[in-house]
């Protein structure tokens, strides 16, 4: 993972979440408070200006400075959970280990298990797609599969959760976002 | 038809800024959601009557959950019962939840349109998000 | 030196207006209350770096007890805790207590002098006065 | 009782209450929120006013006034309990039937025990006395003397409940304005 890299893939994933910002909100304000994706544009603008600001030295310094500002500028939920899956990427070589360690951290912290209807059900996928030893492609491929099976779950965790039964029929914003990561990751790793 | 709710509060702002984070799990819901808070003089203090005439106001047949912020608004809030209608007061249920927490689970199910019973159970449950997460 | 407290809330009006209430009960009386509270651009929601600096501001060396009010409130309190001293964090507790029932109890023994545990203790049993009232 | 009687009854608590009001609020600053003399004198100047734009046909008439207007206007925990006790009176022919009913409308709304460090501690005395065929002036001792028995009491109601043993060595507010109550009624009822 290279700076160079890591740059481009937060660049992508600011730009798609930008552009499906409306469509994130939309999605929370079917099961939670309507601002998921007003939250990660925020953030994600901040991380690019932040970055700008002071280049990083090198990956890792590059990584912390994301989550750190995530956890700051996102407001919601999603903050702290993206913020920790930066931080956590830190400590990592390669992309797959650096994923895993992000995941674990994003489980640590968030509580949430496969199928509580969260980001985990998108993040965790990929892991799996990624240390089974296939390419990003094919794991942005399987975020996406997570992202569409959370749409009959019934969500266990954050704010969904207070609607009970009434959260199933529709996609996790959360769930949804980590599929724009991958995707971002498939068209700037490689 | 939904159950409406009541927050009861010595503090208007508290009030207000709870109904406030509590509306946000409702985009593009509808729901009664009436406040009783503050002294008239916009001091720190509740008022039986205020918190009688939001039950009122908040009653749409489905009856109403009240939730309050500290013993002395429960006071108030029981007084208020003996100056309203014998069918408001009867469909009227005092909460005992924390009211932040259990005031944002509240409104969620009774937008669904739950019952007075589950609506004061769901409010009742309000600490059990921040719970599970500390556990 | 008391246990300091601090306030982690989604709203700075709903965080201040629960200390406004809660400092009612210390006329005359000195607690350091931090709040770290809302978005930079004053809308809903919390940031853990705020929430860091509210807790070192808060700590006098007794310690501190965070009170929260919703489940993403808690995240981004775990969260904060990575970003302290690793003395500040060892005597930092956060509490599932009931926001602002809680703290109206926190702080009268926090300012009493009472111990980090206590201080969390007191908090916890928020719900109690209201529980009685409608027993 | 007469309607005369009674509002110069209240009449003089209220002045009563003026008059004590720095101390009340020192008392309630101690172990409390610092507002009762504040919250009573507010809810007495009501109640005179209240009064004086409709006066009330009857006793029982002035004394529901008097208890409607102290539940809306004293703002803390004394509002619903005074007001509750004048809205109980309401009922009796004699003021030692209609006080002793005012005092179990008080223990039912507040649930506060004899001995809790509340100002049910000066009005049972008061109650006893005057059941017991005492005059008001006996009864009036027996609520000081009530209120002055609240000092060492560590308080098991009210706000000063927060406060467990740090409540006792201060006099209770809401037993000193009770106290107060029944100085009124032994200076303006016979
Ligand atoms: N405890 C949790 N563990 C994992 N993911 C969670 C958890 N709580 C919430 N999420 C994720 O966060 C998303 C919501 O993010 P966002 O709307 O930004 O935050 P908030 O719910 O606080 O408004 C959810 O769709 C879900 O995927
Ligand atoms: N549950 C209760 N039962 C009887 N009296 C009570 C109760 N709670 C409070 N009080 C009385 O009310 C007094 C405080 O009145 P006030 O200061 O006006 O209200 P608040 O405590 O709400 O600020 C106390 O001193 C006590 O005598
Ligand atoms: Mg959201
Ligand atoms: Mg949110
Ligand atoms: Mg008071
Ligand atoms: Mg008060």
């Amino acid at each position: 993972m290279s700076t160079e890299e890591l740059q481009a893939w937060l660049r992508r994933f600011a730009e798609l979440v930008h552009e499906h910002k409306d469509e994130l909100t939309a999605l929370d304000s079917a099961i939670g408070d309507a601002d998921h994706g007003a939250n990660l544009d925020r953030g994600m603008t901040a991380v690019l200006a932040a970055l700008e600001e002071a280049p990083p030295a090198d990956a890792a310094a590059l990584l912390k400075k994301t989550g750190a500002t995530l956890v700051s500028k996102v407001g919601g939920a999603s903050g702290p959970l993206y913020g920790t899956l930066f931080l956590r990427m830190a400590g990592a070589d390669t992309f797959p280990a650096a994923l895993r360690a992000g995941y674990e951290g994003v489980l640590a912290r968030g509580k949430a298990e496969p199928g509580d209807k969260t980001m985990v059900d998108a993040l965790g996928p990929a892991c799996d797609a990624l240390d089974a030893g296939r390419s990003v492609a094919e794991a942005a491929q399987a975020a996406a599969e997570g992202r569409d099976a959370t749409v009959p779950l019934v969500a266990r965790k954050g704010r969904a959760s207070y609607l009970g039964e009434r959260s199933a029929g529709h996609a996790d914003p959360g769930a949804t976002s980590t599929a724009l990561l991958l995707q971002a990751a498939a068209e700037t790793l490689s | 038809m939904t159950v409406g709710i009541v927050v009861v509060s010595h503090s208007r702002a508290l009030a207000d800024a709870a109904v406030e984070l509590a509306r946000q799990m409702l985009p593009g819901r509808e729901l009664v959601v009436e406040v009783a808070a503050g002294t008239e003089d916009g001091g720190l203090g509740t008022d039986a009557m205020a918190v009688s005439a939001a039950i009122e106001a908040a009653d749409g047949g489905e009856g109403t959950v009240v939730l309050m912020d500290l013993g002395s608004a429960v006071l108030s809030a029981e007084t208020a019962l003996e100056f309203l209608p014998d069918d408001v007061r009867e469909r009227t249920t005092l909460s005992a939840a924390p009211l932040v927490e259990g005031l944002v689970g509240a409104v969620v199910v009774a937008a669904g349109g739950a019952t007075r019973e589950q609506v004061a159970a769901e409010a009742g449950r309000g600490l059990a998000p921040k719970e599970a997460q500390l556990r």
